[in-house]
């Protein structure tokens, strides 16, 4: 497993979090005036109806858009006005709702790039590659830990969808990220998939915070601590999917009739 | 007499006046480039050939058949439009499905062919062509001595230009050329046939092109050269105006013909770069183009 | 960790069999051959020309084919150099090395100008705003004093290679063009087998992917942009020398649709590639330019052929071919 | 008495696809090949031999050619060479390779001042003779206040500094003029310039399309009607046919030859005719006196030798239906006749190609520069 | 089982060099609804795209309303009646919602009886209406997923393709077309789709077929659901 065992069972504590967050496009408010705090060591779940502006608190958070007002810090440092590049380097690394891996690079080579960075390879310009085989350990590591064994050495573009979006697991979590940002992690994969990514997700969570947008309830109800319902860009209701859940307001804006 | 930066207001006028005609070719040109570039989503370089071929298609028509100047100015954008919709059936077709800049590419060997091909027959010291008989003489502005053929040539592309822009942001065939650039597969398997319309959309632009070098017939030289020459200033407008936004290339094209006008007379050596140097400055503080949306 | 994973981690690295390494070196030595051989059999001044062209070729590769950008600017570079080169050598007396290297730097400085503004946008943006900016660049030129205008800097010495090589004799120009090639040709290849290269090429796949990761994207293309630029610089300050002359026609456009032309040729993406098209350009229009038929059309011609039938290239198409594949060879694209 | 290789071989080196395609091209090779016909084909018992190539106006294009001419082709003199740029560059390469190099198609004064060398040899005209012709005889017609159109490059300064000094010494003064960058299409803005000077004649010191578009638009915008000349510095009946005498009328400039003088030239200009569906201009009748002096020079130093053939070219005079009583100076300067013309109207003129009405003779030694203050090194 | 509007016999098809489709065999009775089971990869929405002609590199035979589609042009496609809502959406971003909407072209025979009115269309997706003038790809990824569907159901197909229709759709949207799948069939619409939402698929469809590597391996109507539940286990892992 990726995870030390020592680092099991950390106490939790606010790593992320956003004061008043709200963004337009033109006169269109899509976020207005949001409140959220990550923990360490907890799985958050953003969700709510379509449109309701997940994706878009996620693009702010990781500063791939600009909030039209708010702030947000992340491990005490205020990052409303930093790159996204530099987001991602102090350890707030996101996933993408459509699939993002790189299509031509074999599985191993889509890890490595993300390895790279961490461990200062990614600027030598006068190194062979052979330079990074010193990070097949790690990348195999990783690799097996989302189940890509097999797949190792195949070209990410010839992977089904739901493989694709393990892949991206992989390279996400090879940066050792403190947060992750999770975008629908589970959408159009089957069943199979769903299982072993619910458990990634757990296991790497008891070493940092997670938040993910995820419209699978049982997901939700199953691996999540903390439930955030996103309504019209604002926050509808929180607390942990128990609570949240029988929420009248929440069962009549996104869950509906059924159960989950 | 008033002055504008030590120039007489009157001169001033006219310079204005004539950096406006030149914008309207400016416009004219790089509303044809818009209309193949975001539709077809190829950079036409060949446009400034299609232009040169407009300009020597109506000469010759002139020299063997004796077509005056009005129907040239029709029938030479027919003939070059059908020039272009063959080329693109045949040829330019095939590229669409791979990088975009393919399509530059093969549309650059294409334009060296045509110029090439010029050269090699009528030499390129250019072709005399006179402005039709009830478009010569000028007026008298007050401030400026206008020739009538100039007059001409700035309302009829202000014409050519909104009639395009309506065709395609206001037409549902319009809409149907917008969905195609983005997803042609998708467009076709809704019924509409896509090759057609590209092939037309080429032909436009061509034909656009065309029309500009009919248009500039009796004010240059037809010269295999004319169109080499410009092509890259275009280019430069419909950067600046954002590329592939039909709008934003009428109106730089607009803007910068004037921009380019006063330059001439303050600062003469440096006409040719000002578009360059507006370029990018404009890049600099909005990297899509004035009107550009951003990617 | 099995030792299998090991070995197959080695084969898809290098992207091609062991097969494909043997052949590959084997073609590199009898080229290596024939280029020392060559002057005895062929006008050297043509060897020359074709040397600069083809390391040319090679460093606008190092850009479009490993990092997916289409600079149509990058006559400033070659043609920048040159100028850069010729003024040093002549005005300054330099000696040749270090002319050749004040052009490197001075066409890496244009590179850091010209990527600054042209590395925000993508594909043919990118293209369009670097054909611009050259076009800037290419006015100067007509402009500046030290150019001469039209005529061009005429007469440059050759010089002294590292003060006592005469290179006014012509085979010790020859040998050491030849040199200059390939060392450019070693820089050219470590760069894209490195850390580096392979940032460069995620990029290229998925750049959104990439900043997600904490790639500052523009930097990484403004780097591949910057040693793009250099090593067209090498190739332009030694051409200045071979010919003794630097003028406008290498910093005009259609000395960068030149360059695509040969890339375009050779196959794009591939090492030695655009040597084979730079070969094939040079040795078309030195036929050309004295017979009766315009350079121009038949330029046209092949690049339209040239997409339209063999968009792999000479040598990508050889890869991509029965005997490549069976040699091991895998095309990149 | 023999050539060193068993043949003599000139080179035609010019413009065959640029904008100078007309000035010089094809129509010059073919005045090389008249040339050689009707001296007989054979110089010293060996065949004269014509090779010819496009130097797209590039002088590195052109450089590399006449290299590779000289080294791999045995060509013993180029000519022509279109253009300053070439021109200079041919002429300094040619110096190294000890090779004849005959100018007729460059304007500089430079060939023969201070890059002047001892195998060049410039025949035709050049930017002096152009700026006493048109700046200086035409003030003397009566255009005496004058306001410039320059190409903004060295050709186009050195013809504006040249002329204005004409203009000048002669009485006239110099309103003001305007630089435009090289190959605008349009001039409106600077003819408007122009035309608000008040000045008498517009001087167009640039060339070629540069040239032909300002003219017609000049047309377009009454410039001639309304009274002023128009006086371009760098013009050939090649470019006036292209141009048609509809926009070129009333045009003045300076040519060293034209075809309609007297009996010689014109059955020259017939026989050009008859080849080429054209007239020629001083550049392909300067090619034609030029290869023919060349080889007439072979003769007399009984080799192809540079150094004896250059002699020989010196001590000759050039008494042709183009040079006219023409001698060559020691720094390599053909000095000969030129004529001050001025374009006809379309119904003044009577017959094909008959464009020019001669305004003046321009004597040779007035036309072109003492050799000795040329700035040329040979000449102490 | 109701007349065949749709029969595919021994289908295959490839991406460049790579073999997909082995064969597969399928029938779809008019105003029936089938669902495509099968887990990520056997090549379901390869199966969907090699209908519609989108994937021209194949072989078998494909016949609608009992016409041969083999040589059917794509264009052509859309006129015999077939409608398609891929995975990925397809919105176009320089169109507006609106624009979005009114794209497709009414064009199979009788469509305009069975096309769905827009206002109805607005009623059912009020997201729609409310964004309806801004650019298509503005719209969150569920809303672009409705306008997908809506888009098609105006142009009035008679063989409704979706693949995926579910995905990232938020449940009450779920729900609520579910409940326009249902109201489609009573109106006489045919619908073929993909589905991985097990739940839903068993909702709606009358009939499944189970897809593997390639090719279909089962085929039963939703009663025979209990019994097929070990089958099902075994080819999707649920
Ligand atoms: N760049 C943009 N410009 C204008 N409107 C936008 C933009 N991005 C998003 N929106 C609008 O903001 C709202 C929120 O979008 P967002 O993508 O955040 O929704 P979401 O909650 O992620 O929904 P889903 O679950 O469907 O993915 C939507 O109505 C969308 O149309
Ligand atoms: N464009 C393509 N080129 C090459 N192979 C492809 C392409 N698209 C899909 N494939 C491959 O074809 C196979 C079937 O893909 P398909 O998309 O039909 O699967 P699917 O059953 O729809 O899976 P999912 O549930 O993930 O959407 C997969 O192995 C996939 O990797
Ligand atoms: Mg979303
Ligand atoms: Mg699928």
């Amino acid at each position: 497993m990726a995870v030390p065992a020592q680092d099991l069972h950390e106490e939790p504590r606010v790593v992320l979090s956003a004061r008043g967050l709200s963004k337009s496009f033109g006169a269109f408010l899509a976020v207005r005036d949001v409140d959220l705090d990550i923990e360490h060591a907890r799985v958050h779940a953003l969700i709510g109806p379509n449109g309701a502006g997940k994706t878009t608190v996620f693009n702010l958070l990781t500063k791939f858009l600009q909030p039209t007002a708010g702030s947000i810090t992340l491990l005490g440092t205020d990052i409303t006005k930093t790159s996204p590049d530099k987001v991602a380097r102090m350890g707030l690394v996101r996933s993408f709702q459509i699939s993002a891996v790189f299509p031509h690079l074999t599985v191993l080579d889509n890890v490595r790039v993300a390895l790279q960075r961490p461990n200062g390879l990614s600027t030598q310009f006068w190194l062979p590659t052979s330079a990074l085989d010193r990070l097949n350990d790690r990348a195999d590591e990783l690799i097996e830990t989302v189940g890509l064994k097999r797949e190792r050495n195949a070209i990410a573009a010839d992977l089904s969808y739901g493989r694709k979006r393990v892949l991206e697991i992989a390279t996400t979590l090879a940066l050792d990220p403190k947060v992750l940002l999770l975008d629908e992690p589970m959408a159009g994969m089957g069943q199979e998939d769903i299982g072993t990514v619910s458990n990634i997700i757990r296991e790497v969570a008891k070493t940092r915070a997670v938040l993910m947008v995820e419209h699978n309830l049982s997901v939700v109800a199953d691996i999540c601590h903390q439930v955030t319902v996103l309504q019209r860009g604002e926050i509808l209701a929180e607390g942990d999917y128990a609570t949240v859940s029988k929420d009248e307001r929440v069962r009549l804006a996104y869950m509906g009739t059924e159960d989950a | 007499m008033t002055m504008i930066f030590g120039i007489p207001l009157q001169a001033f006028m006219g310079q204005l006046l004539i950096g406006l005609i030149n914008g309207s070719f400016y416009a004219l040109l790089s509303l044809g480039l818009a209309v193949i570039f975001g539709l077809l989503r190829v950079i036409n370089f060949a446009h400034g050939a299609q232009y040169m071929l407009g300009a020597f298609v109506a000469m010759l028509m002139l020299q063997y058949f004796g077509i005056n100047y009005w129907f040239a100015l029709i029938l030479a954008p027919v003939v070059v439009g059908l020039f272009g919709a063959v080329i693109e059936r045949l040829l330019l077709s095939r590229l669409y499905e791979l990088d975009h800049l393919y399509g530059l590419l093969f549309t650059f060997g294409l334009a060296l062919t045509i110029e090439g091909t010029f050269r090699y027959l009528y030499g390129s010291s250019g072709q005399p062509y006179a402005p039709p008989p009830a478009l010569t003489g000028a007026t008298n502005l007050g401030f400026m001595f206008l020739p009538v053929y100039r007059g001409w040539v700035v309302v009829v592309s202000l014409i050519a230009c909104i009639g395009t822009w309506l065709l395609i942001e206001k037409t549902k065939l319009g809409a149907y050329l917008r969905a195609a650039t983005e997803n042609p597969t998708l467009v076709q398997a809704f019924g509409v046939n896509v090759p057609l319309l590209l092939t037309l959309t080429y032909a436009l632009g061509a034909g656009l092109a065309a029309f500009a070098g009919v248009l500039a017939a009796p004010v240059y030289q037809v010269s295999p050269l004319m169109g080499s020459n410009i092509i890259i200033v275009v280019f430069a407008v419909v950067v600046v105006g954002g590329m592939g936004s039909i709008m934003g290339a009428i109106l730089t094209g607009y803007m910068l013909g004037i921009a380019e006008g006063l330059t001439k007379v303050f600062y003469p050596e440096a006409s040719n770069i000002v578009i360059f140097v507006i370029m990018a400055i404009v890049l600099l503080i909005r990297p899509a183009g004035l009107f550009g949306k951003d990617a | 960790m099995s030792d299998v994973i090991h070995t197959t981690a080695a084969k898809t690295r290098t992207g091609r069999s062991a097969t494909a390494s043997k052949a590959y070196a084997a073609f590199l030595g009898i080229g290596l051959v024939l280029l020392v051989v060559a002057p005895m059999f062929f006008y050297p001044i043509f060897l020359m020309k074709l040397l600069c062209f083809a390391l040319f070729a090679c460093a606008f590769n190092l850009l479009l084919g490993y990092t997916g950008l289409l600079s149509f600017g990058h006559a400033t570079f070659f043609g920048g150099a040159a100028y850069f080169t010729a003024h040093v050598v002549k005005e300054w007396g330099l000696s040749p090395e270090l002319g050749i290297l004040t052009g490197a730097a001075g066409a890496a400085a244009l590179g850091l100008l010209m990527g600054f503004f042209a590395i925000r946008r993508q594909g043919i943006y990118f293209a369009m705003i670097t054909l611009a900016l050259s076009q800037m660049f290419f006015f100067f030129c007509l402009q500046a004093g030290f150019t001469h205008g039209e005529d061009g800097i005429q007469s440059v010495p050759r010089g002294h290679l590292f003060g006592f090589i005469d290179l006014a004799n012509t085979t010790n120009m020859y040998y050491f063009v030849l040199a200059v090639f390939l060392i450019g040709m070693i820089i050219i290849w470590r760069f894209i087998n490195s850390p580096f290269g392979m940032i460069l090429k995620s990029i290229r796949e998925n750049e959104q992917r990439a900043i997600s990761l904490g790639y500052s994207v523009a930097r990484y293309k403004l780097g591949a942009f910057v040693m793009s630029a250099a090593l067209a610089g090498m190739a332009g300050g030694t051409k200045a020398l071979v010919f003794q002359f630097a003028t406008l026609t290498d910093v005009g456009w259609q000395m960068s649709g030149e360059v695509i032309l040969m890339t375009l040729l050779g196959g794009i993406g591939t090492l030695i590639g655009p040597i084979f098209g730079a070969g094939l350009v040079v040795t078309l229009q030195n036929y050309l330019a004295t017979s009766q038929f315009p350079v121009t059309i038949i330029t046209g011609v092949v690049f339209m052929v040239c997409v339209l039938l063999f968009r792999r290239g000479l040598i990508g198409e050889f890869y991509a071919s029965r005997l490549g594949r069976k040699l091991g060879f895998e095309h990149r694209r | 008495q023999s050539a060193s290789d068993g043949k003599v071989k000139i080179g035609i080196l010019n413009d065959q696809s640029g904008v100078y395609a007309d000035f010089g091209g094809k129509s010059s090779v073919e005045a090389a090949k008249m040339a050689i016909e009707d001296y007989g084909g054979k110089v010293l018992g060996v065949p004269v031999e014509l090779v010819n190539a496009d130097h797209q106006n590039k002088p590195d294009i052109a450089s590399n050619i006449a290299r590779q001419w000289y080294d791999t082709e045995q060509v013993d003199a180029i000519m022509d060479l279109t253009t300053s740029s070439v021109g200079l560059a041919v002429q300094a390469l040619s110096k190294d390779k000890k090779k004849i190099t005959i100018n007729t198609g460059a304007a500089t004064v430079d060939l023969t001042g201070k890059a002047c060398t001892p195998y060049g040899f410039h025949w035709a005209y050049d930017t002096h003779a152009l700026a006493v012709g048109t700046g200086g005889a035409m003030v003397k017609q009566g255009g005496d206040s004058w306001f410039f159109l320059t190409a903004d490059y060295a050709f186009g300064y050195s013809l504006e500094q040249q002329t204005s000094d004409y203009v000048k010494a002669n009485g006239g003064t110099v309103l003001g003029s305007v630089r435009h960058p090289l190959s605008s299409q349009d001039f409106s803005s600077f003819l408007l310039q122009a035309q608000s000077s008040g000045a008498k004649v517009i001087g167009l010191a640039n060339a070629g399309l540069d040239t032909a578009n300002s003219i017609k638009q000049a047309a377009e915008f009454g410039i001639v009607q309304g009274g002023q000349k128009l006086a371009a510095l760098l013009f050939t009946l090649a470019e006036v046919h292209g141009l048609g005498l509809e926009a070129a009328q009333g045009l003045t400039l300076t040519e060293g030859y034209y075809w309609n003088l007297d009996d010689k030239s014109r059955e020259f200009g017939k026989k050009f005719f008859a080849r080429t569906n054209k007239m020629p201009n001083m550049v392909h009748a300067g090619t034609y006196s030029a290869v023919t002096h060349y080889l007439k020079a072979v003769e007399k130093a009984g080799s192809d030798d540079a150094d004896a053939v250059a002699k020989a070219m010196r001590e000759m005079p050039v008494d042709d239906f183009f040079g006219r009583g023409g001698t060559v100076a020691a720094n390599g300067r053909m000095i000969h006749d030129m004529y001050l013309l001025q374009v006809k109207k379309p119904d003044e003129s009577k017959e094909p190609w008959d464009y020019y009405t001669v305004l003046a003779t321009i004597p040779g030694k007035d036309a072109y520069l003492d050799p000795n203050k040329a700035g040329c090194e040979l000449v102490k | 089982m109701a007349k065949p509007l749709l029969q595919v016999s021994n289908l295959n098809a490839w991406y460049g060099e790579s073999h997909i489709l082995h064969g597969v065999n399928m029938t779809v009775g008019e105003g029936e609804t089938i669902t495509i089971l099968g887990r990520n990869g056997v090549g379901k929405t390869t199966t969907l795209r090699t209908i519609m002609g989108i994937i021209r590199e194949r072989k078998g035979e494909i016949r609608f309303s009992g016409k041969d589609m083999a040589n059917v042009p794509l264009h052509r496609t859309a006129h015999a009646g077939l409608g398609f809502v891929p995975e990925e959406r397809g919105i176009f971003s320089t169109l507006t919602v609106e624009e979005n909407l009114m794209l497709p072209p009414v064009v199979a025979d009788g469509g305009r009886e069975r096309a769905m009115p827009l206002d109805e269309i607005y009623a059912l997706f009020p997201n729609l209406h409310e964004r309806r003038f801004s650019p298509g790809t503005k719209l969150s990824g569920g809303e672009q997923q409705m306008l997908a569907i809506a888009r098609i159901l105006r142009t009035g197909v008679k063989l409704l393709i979706l693949d995926e229709p579910t995905e990232g759709l938020a449940p009450v949207i779920v729900q609520r077309i579910g409940e326009v799948l249902k109201t489609l069939k009573e109106r006489g619409m045919t619908v073929l789709m993909v589905e991985q939402n097990f739940r839903f698929a068993s909702r709606v469809a009358d009939r499944f077929y189970l897809m593997d590597h390639g090719k279909m391996v089962a085929d039963f109507p939703v009663s025979e659901l209990p019994q097929r539940m070990d089958t099902l286990h075994k080819v999707l892992g649920v």
